[in-house]
C-alpha cells in the first residue's frame, strides 16, 4: 500500500537508503549532523549512521563543495547539502569548474560522481541574497545535470538516481514543498524493491488536450492548481508536464504532449531572462513550429531580486490565476 | 576619597563621557533589547516572515563600538543587525515596519530583518551571505582613504564567518593596501548549531589572531563591559585615523536566544545552564546597569524610568508598523536600477525588465 | 575625419578619457598598472595616471571586486578588470548578491555605480576554465546591465557610458577582437566633443530584407560574414542587428527587423541551454508569432566545455558558412 | 676519511638513496628541462596554442617531492604543471602531444598545458583557476582518511595563490578534520608581474606561516637542493602519514622565463641581474649535478649522456606530436558525461547536448 508521506521524509529515505546501499557515499554540509539539518532533512541521520557518514561542515562553501569534488575523483559519493542553494554562488567556481569540467580536460580520466542537494526557491520571505533559483545557470553548463523534484515521489526516486549517477548532479528541493504530502510506494511493493526514478525522463502529472502546461519544481503545483480551473470553470483541458529533470531534458515527452495539445505554457519560478522557459520555448517552436496554434508563452517570476515584504513576494511568484488567464489568451 | 575606578573607566575616551552620555548608552541598550522583544512577540503573532536573529545578549558589541564613531566613520555588519542599525541612530519605527514588511520600512519592505540600512547614517547594511560585507566594509574604508578623508569602517561578522574565504582576501588586501577598517568578530560562541571549536581551527589566541598571518592588528577581550568595548575599539579606530591600517578585535559576547527564531535546537545544541550562566553573570545592560549605579549616575529609579520608555517605544512602533501600508504591487520594480528609479536617458532606453 | 583605431585602443581611450572626467574614477584589476594590463588594454595609463587612479590587486577576485563595490557606495567609481571574465567564477556571489542585490534590499538608498570588465570569450585555446561566456547568467539578475560590444567603435562609446551609469555594469569584451580595427570617429569631429552609446541600443550593422541574423559579440562578425556570402552566392538580403547591449535590451530594433525580414537566427558563442539565443528566440516567436515565416533559429558554441585542441575549438565555434547552411533552410 | 657530507644528505630519507636512485632524479629533471625547451621551440613554431608556462628553474621542487611518494600518495597542481607530471612518470610524448592539441596527447588534446592528468599515476592535475586545486588537495586527502588508506596528497600552488579565499577555507578544513594534506607553495617570487610583497601581506616568517592561523605546521626553505627538499618535505609526509595533519611548506625557487611564454615584460618587472643571479647561483639541476659529482655518483660524461638522451627523447616527443592526428570532430562531444560516454541507462535517457 502506497504511504503517504511528506517531500522532505521523501529525500531523507533516499539519503538513508543510499547510506545503505554504498558505504562511500557520504553527507557533508552545514548542520547536516547533530543538528539534523536546518531544514531537517537529514534528521535522524547521524544518529543512526555516525559522524564519518554524516559530517558538520563550517561556513566554507567553496572549501567543502571543493573537498567533496576531491574526494569524488578518488571514489567517494559526497552527497552535499547548501543549506539554501543561493549559497552555491560562493562555491560557484568549484561547481563550474572542477565538477563540471574536470572529465572533459583529463579527457575522460577522471569523473565527479557528487550531488549538491539543497532548496533553490523564494517565497519564504528571506530576502533576495537566500531566494535564488540557479536551475538555468548551472544547465548552461555542459557536463552538469540539474534536477529539481516537484511531489515526494520524485524527491525520493530522483535523488536515489542522482546519488548512483556518476556524474555531477545539482539537485535542487524547495523549502515550500519540504511539508507536503505525496503518494510514495513502499519498496515491499516495488519490483526490484527499491524507488529509482531515472533522469532525463519528464513526467506526465496529468493528462490533456487542449493545452501543455509544462513546469518544473513547485510551479508544477501551480500549474495543476491551473489546470482544475480550466477544467471546471473553463472546459479545457490542460496537460500538465513536469520536467522533473532539467539536465538531461525528456524532450520527446514534452514535444509528444505539445504535438497533441498545439498550445504550450512554460511556467517556472526562476528569474524570466534566459530562464528554463526560454530554453523550452525556444525548443518548441523551432522543433513544432507547425504544429503550434499560437506561440508558446512563457510566466516566471517577477523580473526583481526577490522582495522581504511577504504579502508582494507572493506576487512576485507565478499564481494559479496568472496560469489561467495567460492560458485564456491562447484561445 | 578616591573613587573606585571600574576597569577602562579611566581610558580617555571614557573618562571624558559625561553622566547623560553615559546614560543615553544605557538607554540604547535597554531600547535595543525592548525593541526585539516587540520584534519576537510580532513574530509569535505571525505579523513577521522569514527569519528573525535576535542580538539580545549583544548589545554592548554594537553600542560600544558605535558610540565612538565621527563624522567619517562607517558601519557594516550581517544580517543580526537591528542592534547595529538603533545604534547608529535609526528609528525604532521605520526598522520595526521592516520586520513587518511594509511600505514605511527603512528599506520599504524589501529588505527585510536582515537588511536594515541607512546611508545618511553611515550605516551599510545589513547582509544575508555570511562574510558577504567583509569586502564590503575594506571597500568603503579604501572609499574613504581614496577621498582623502580621516575615517573608519567598523565591519562586524560573526564567529563563523571567519571560515568564509571572501574575509580573508579582504583582511589581506586591506592589510596590503592600508585600509582604515575594523573587523569586529562578535564571538557569541556558535554559528548557528556550531561550537566554534567545531568551526575553526585558530591560533592560542584566538579568532582575532589570525589576523597575524596577514600583518593586522588584534585584540580579543571580554564584551560585557562597554567602558572595556570602548576603551579597545577606540585603540583600533586611532589606529585607522592616525596609521590608515586595519585591525581585527574580537569580543566574545552571548546570544540568549536561538540563531533565528526559528532555531528549534537552541536549547539543544547548548545547555540550559551554559545560557542561564551567561544571562546572569554576563548580561551587558545588567553590567552597565550596575556601573552607573556604582557611579552614582543612576538610580534604579531612572533606570526603571528607561525601561518603561523604551518598552513603550517599542510597542508603539509595533503599533506603528501594524498600521502602515504595504508597498503597492507596482512597486516591485522601484529600486532595482538606479537608472530607471531617476528616468534618466539611460533608464528609458531599451528594455530593463523581461516579466510578463 | 574617422580614425581607424583598435578595439583595445578604443577601450583604451574610453578609459583615459573616464579617468580624466571623473575624479572619482579608479581602475582595479590585476596587472592592470604597473605591468599594463595582461592584455595591455590599460597600456600606458598607471604612467599618465599613477598609483592612485591604477591599482594592481593580487589575485583575489572576491576580495577586490568586494572593495570597488563597497568604495561604490561612497561614491568612488571602480573599473575593475577581471583578467578573463571566467575568473568572475570567483566572485560570483560579490557580483550577484551585492553589487546586484543591495539597491533593492536597501529599498533605494544604495546604488552601485561599478564597471566589471574584461573578455568573455573563447576560441583561444586556454580551455574549459577559461572559457565562460556568462553573459546569460549575469543578464539573468535584474538590477544587473550586461554589455558586449563587437566593434572598435562600440567598445568606447559603450564603455564610456558604461562608467558613468549608477548601475552595476558587466562589460564583455573579446581577446579575439583586441586586434580589430574599426573607424572611431575622433572627439573633435563629434558634437558634445565625445563618443557616448548609450546602453540599451541595438545596431543594425548591415541592413537586409530577406532574414534577420541577430548576435551579440564577435558573432556579429560572424553574421556579417554570413550576409555577404548570402548576398554574394544566394541573393538573400540578409540584415545584421548587432545587440551591443543585452539587458537592458533594445527590443524595439530587433522587432522591427523582425517584422521586415520574417525571418531570423541568433547566433552567439555563449552555450546554448538558457543562452541569449533562447531569450530573444522565444520573445520573437511570442511577440511576431504571425509575422514569422519559419522559426527562429539559434546557433550557439558546441554544447562542451570549450576543448583545448586548437582546430578543434575552432570547430566549437559558430562560422559564416554554419550560419549560412542554417539560413538556407528557412527558404 | 669521512666524506664531507653536503647539507641534509644524511637525512635517512637521503641515506637510504642509491647511486642509480641519485642519477634517476637527476635525469627527472634534465628531462623535464629538456622537455620544456623542446616545448617552447614548438610554440616559438606555432604547434602549440593557448598558454604555455613553462617550470625551468623550479624542477627541484617537483622532482624532490614526488621522489618520495608511495602507493597511497597523490599529487595535484595548478597550471605550471609539466614538471609534476614527467615527475610522476608521464611520457614525453603524451605530454607533448597534449601540448600539440592531439589525440594521442594525456587528456586527448582536450586540456592542453594547464590540464595534465594521470589518475594512474596518482596525479590529479593541472588546474587552471589559481588555487582552485587546493581544496581539491584536501578532498584527496580526505578520500584517503576516508577509505582507511595511509596516505596523503601534495598539493601544489604558487606564491600567488596563497591570497585565494579558496586556499584558506581548505586550510581551515584540513586542520580542523586532520586531512592528510601537504600544501607546498612555489615562491618564485612572482604571480605574473607582482612580486610577492606587492601580493600579500603575511607574518615574518613567510607565506607559509600564515598557517599558524590554522594551528597547521609550516616550514620556508630553500629550493635548490634535493636533499633538503626531500628531507623536510618527507617530514610533511610523515606528518600526514603517522599523525593524518596538514603541512604548509614553502619552497623558494626562480623561474627563469616569464610567466607564460606570452609574458610581454618577463624581462621588465625582474631584472636581468636578478634573472641571470637565480640561474647562476640557484639552478637546481646544476647544484644536484654537482653534489653527485661531489659524491662521486656521477660523471661529466655521464651527465652529457643524460643531456643528450634527454634531448633527443625530447625532440623525439615533438616528432611524435607532429605525426599525431587531431581528435576527430565527433569527439567533441565525448568526455562531457561518464554516463554517456559508457552508454549506461542513465546516459542514454533524455537529451544531454542542446547544440544545433
Ligand atoms: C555563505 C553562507 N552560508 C551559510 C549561511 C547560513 N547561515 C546564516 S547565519 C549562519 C551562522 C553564522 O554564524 P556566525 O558567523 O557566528 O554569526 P552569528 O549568527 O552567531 O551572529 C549560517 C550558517 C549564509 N547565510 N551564508
Ligand atoms: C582566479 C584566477 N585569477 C587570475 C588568474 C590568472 N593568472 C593565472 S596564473 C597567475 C599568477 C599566479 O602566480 P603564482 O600563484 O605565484 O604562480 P606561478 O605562476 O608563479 O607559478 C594569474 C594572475 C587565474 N588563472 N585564476
Ligand atoms: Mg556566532
Ligand atoms: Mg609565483
Amino acid at each position: 500500500m502506497p504511504r503517504e508521506i511528506t517531500y522532505r521524509e521523501a529525500l531523507k529515505e533516499a539519503l538513508d537508503e543510499e547510506l545503505a546501499h554504498d558505504e562511500n557515499v557520504v553527507i557533508i554540509g552545514e548542520e547536516v549532523a547533530e543538528y539534523n539539518g536546518a531544514y531537517k532533512v537529514t534528521e535522524g541521520l547521524w544518529k543512526k549512521w555516525g559522524s564519518k557518514r554524516l559530517i558538520d561542515a563550517p561556513i566554507s562553501e567553496a572549501g567543502f563543495i571543493g573537498i567533496g569534488i576531491g574526494a569524488s575523483m578518488l571514489g567517494v559519493r559526497p552527497v552535499m547539502e547548501l543549506m539554501f542553494y543561493s549559497f552555491a554562488y560562493v562555491a560557484f567556481d568549484q561547481m563550474m569548474n572542477n565538477a563540471a569540467a574536470v572529465r572533459y580536460m583529463s579527457g575522460g580520466l577522471i569523473h565527479c560522481p557528487i550531488v549538491v542537494r539543497g532548496p533553490a526557491n523564494g517565497g519564504t520571505n528571506v530576502g533576495a541574497t537566500h531566494s535564488h533559483t540557479p536551475e538555468n545557470i548551472f544547465a548552461n553548463m555542459p557536463g552538469l545535470k540539474v534536477v529539481s523534484p516537484s511531489h515526494p515521489i520524485d524527491a525520493k526516486g530522483l535523488l536515489k538516481s542522482a546519488i548512483r549517477d556518476n556524474d555531477p548532479v545539482y539537485f535542487m528541493e524547495s523549502t515550500v514543498l519540504y511539508g507536503t504530502k505525496g503518494l510514495v510506494p513502499a519498496n515491499e511493493e516495488l519490483e526490484g524493491g527499491e524507488l529509482l526514478i531515472p533522469l532525463g525522463k519528464a513526467d506526465v502529472k496529468r493528462e490533456g488536450t487542449d493545452i501543455s502546461l509544462i513546469a518544473h519544481g513547485r510551479a508544477v503545483l501551480t500549474c495543476l492548481a491551473a489546470a482544475e480551473i480550466l477544467e471546471s470553470q473553463h472546459q479545457i483541458s490542460a496537460e500538465v508536464v513536469d520536467l522533473r529533470s532539467i539536465r538531461p531534458l525528456d524532450e520527446e515527452t514534452i514535444m509528444a504532449s505539445v504535438r497533441k495539445t498545439h498550445r504550450a505554457i512554460y511556467v517556472e519560478e526562476n528569474k524570466p531572462f534566459c530562464g528554463i522557459g526560454a530554453q523550452i520555448s525556444s525548443m518548441i517552436m523551432e522543433q513544432a513550429f507547425d504544429d503550434l496554434d499560437a506561440p508558446v508563452l512563457r510566466i516566471a517570476s517577477a523580473d526583481a531580486p526577490a522582495i522581504y515584504s511577504p504579502p508582494l513576494e507572493k506576487m512576485q511568484l507565478p499564481v494559479p490565476e496568472e496560469v489561467v488567464a495567460r492560458a485564456l489568451t491562447l484561445f | 576619597m578616591a573613587k573606585k575606578s571600574v576597569p577602562y573607566s579611566d581610558a580617555p575616551i571614557n573618562a571624558s563621557l559625561s553622566s547623560d552620555e553615559k546614560i543615553e548608552l544605557l538607554r540604547t541598550m535597554v531600547r535595543i533589547r525592548r525593541f526585539e522583544q516587540a520584534a519576537l512577540k510580532a513574530y509569535n503573532e505571525n505579523n513577521i516572515g522569514g527569519f528573525l536573529h535576535l542580538y539580545i545578549g549583544q548589545e554592548s558589541v554594537a553600542v560600544g563600538g558605535i558610540s565612538l564613531l565621527g563624522e567619517n566613520d562607517h558601519v557594516i555588519t550581517a544580517y543580526r543587525d537591528h542592534g547595529h542599525a538603533l545604534a547608529v541612530g535609526m528609528g525604532m519605527n521605520e526598522c520595526m515596519a521592516e520586520l513587518y514588511g511594509k511600505k514605511t520600512g527603512c528599506s520599504k519592505g524589501k529588505g527585510g530583518s536582515m537588511h536594515y540600512f541607512a546611508p545618511d547614517k553611515n550605516y551599510w547594511g545589513g547582509h544575508g551571505i555570511v562574510a558577504g560585507q567583509t569586502p564590503l566594509g575594506a571597500g568603503i574604508a579604501f572609499a574613504l582613504k581614496y577621498r582623502n578623508l580621516t575615517g573608519c569602517c567598523l565591519c562586524y561578522l560573526g564567529d563563523g564567518a571567519i571560515n568564509q574565504g571572501s574575509y580573508h582576501e579582504a583582511l589581506n588586501l586591506a592589510s596590503l593596501w592600508e585600509l582604515p577598517v575594523v573587523y569586529i568578530i562578535e564571538n557569541n560562541g556558535y554559528s548557528m548549531g556550531t561550537s566554534q571549536v567545531r568551526s575553526s581551527a585558530h591560533p592560542e589566541g584566538g579568532l582575532a589572531a589570525r589576523a597575524d598571518a596577514y600583518e593586522i592588528a588584534w585584540d580579543k577581550f571580554d564584551g560585557v563591559s562597554l567602558y572595556e568595548i570602548r576603551a579597545k575599539v577606540q585603540t583600533a579606530i586611532d589606529r585607522a585615523h592616525k596609521e590608515s591600517k586595519p585591525s581585527v578585535l574580537e569580543i566574545l559576547t552571548y546570544r540568549y536566544k536561538g540563531h533565528s527564531v526559528a532555531d528549534a535546537n537552541a536549547e539543544k545544541y547548548r545547555s540550559k545552564e551554559e545560557i542561564q550562566r551567561y544571562m546572569t553573570e554576563h548580561d551587558p545592560i545588567e553590567n552597565w546597569k550596575a556601573t552607573l549605579i556604582g557611579e552614582g549616575v543612576l538610580t534604579e529609579e531612572n533606570y526603571k524610568v528607561i525601561q518603561r520608555e523604551a518598552a513603550a517605544e517599542a510597542d508603539a512602533s509595533a503599533e506603528f508598523a501594524r498600521k502602515s501600508p504595504f508597498p503597492d504591487e507596482s512597486e516591485i520594480f522601484d529600486d532595482v536600477y538606479w537608472e530607471v528609479d531617476n528616468r534618466t536617458a539611460s533608464g528609458t532606453t531599451g528594455r530593463h525588465f523581461f516579466h510578463g
